[in-house]
């Protein structure tokens, strides 16, 4: 299960929902909202996303982490709109009978979700300045 | 042929609008991006995007056809 | 923050108490209790620890990951007792600005938690047999 | 000297106790448990064990002292 919100996510909802009495590992990651990057100060973020793709590839991932690892679910829900300072961005749950497939799976699927997922952020920073992240090493104020 | 084409992050905020209708006679989808780039003044070369048609990733060899949607994808920066 | 408790373990309020506005990065990992084990069915398991030792031995590890890992914090928390199937029986939570430390640093606590914080459990089977897991090969019929 | 030993997981129920106070003229940990061994028929080896003194973990050639509190720890299984 792949899924853009637009609402705060919950985790501990989301955990619940992967209960298995056959589990005896979840390993999850939580990317949240800092106050900085690269030295700049951030206020807030805005995430735009291509919605109909990024769900299909956010399922193709999820797919691929349960081909790859021993584990029994893994999910990902990524939020899109405004958030502020501290906010839950993404948050991925595995798990496994084991703790090494819960732990790859979940960092698989992140580290996929980031590179592969398209969904891009704007970070609007405290001099009132802000730009959307392309992570090649361009700086922001080239990019369009 | 007639084009839809969407747009994404900072490629959006240049054009000034998330989707538009294109009259095209590119032959492909990398004739059409250098044809966009003109249009709008996108400073990025395409070997920095990627791009969807009809909803899925495909090469810039990518022969369109009337009525195709494409998609211009940035670096994606998600998570 | 190492803590043994013999109430039910609520992730979603420890991970609340991670929040910091420099995280961006929070790798959770839960043991639950599955319902099999060695090919065994499980019904219930109970947890026995040398509370003052495994206290000082579990913040020694926490310490070890902060020293090790650029994370922010990092906290465990592990059920005593009695406890059923899908029980929580452990909590790991590591925070760190980036995702890289924040899984480090929750394997290596959870890895070193199993290792060395002395803690017992003791499985009860379908057929009602029960016995201590003492996993260093030995069957548990042996153990005593 | 007067000790007094603490038991866990199969070592409690095997002693039927979780503490008891031991008279012992042992030099150190290891004799401690060789002569554990013999009164409660502990089937572990010392080289199974890790042994704790006034709570901390200690080797085996710990001498001990009127009053010490030792623990003998099984390998442990939390998690």
């Amino acid at each position: 299960m792949f899924l853009l919100c637009e609402t705060p996510i919950d985790p501990a909802a989301l955990a619940r929902a992967l209960t298995h009495a056959g589990a005896g590992a979840c390993a999850t990651f939580e990317g949240w909202v800092r106050d900085s990057n690269e030295g700049r100060r951030v206020v807030r973020l805005d995430y735009q996303a291509y919605a109909s793709l990024a769900q299909a590839e956010g399922a193709r991932i999820l797919a691929e982490a349960r081909e790859k690892f021993a584990i029994i679910d893994a999910r990902c829900v990524h939020r899109i709109g405004a958030l502020a300072i501290g906010d839950p961005a993404v948050w991925v749950g595995a798990t496994a009978a084991h703790r090494d497939a819960a732990f790859a799976a979940c960092r698989y699927v992140i580290d996929e979700v980031k590179k592969r997922v398209p969904i891009w952020k704007n970070e609007h920073y405290a001099n009132g300045e802000s730009g959307w992240l392309h992570p090649d090493n361009t700086p922001v104020a080239e990019l369009s | 042929m007639r084009l839809r084409v969407l747009y994404f992050a900072s490629l959006r905020d240049r054009a000034g609008t998330d989707a538009e209708q294109v009259d095209s006679a590119s032959a492909d989808a990398r004739g059409l991006y250098a044809e966009l780039r003109v249009r709008h003044g996108f400073a990025m070369g395409e070997e920095r995007l990627r791009v969807a048609v009809n909803g899925e990733f495909a090469r810039w060899d990518r022969v369109l056809a009337d009525g195709d949607e494409i998609a211009l994808l940035p670096p994606v920066s998600g998570g």
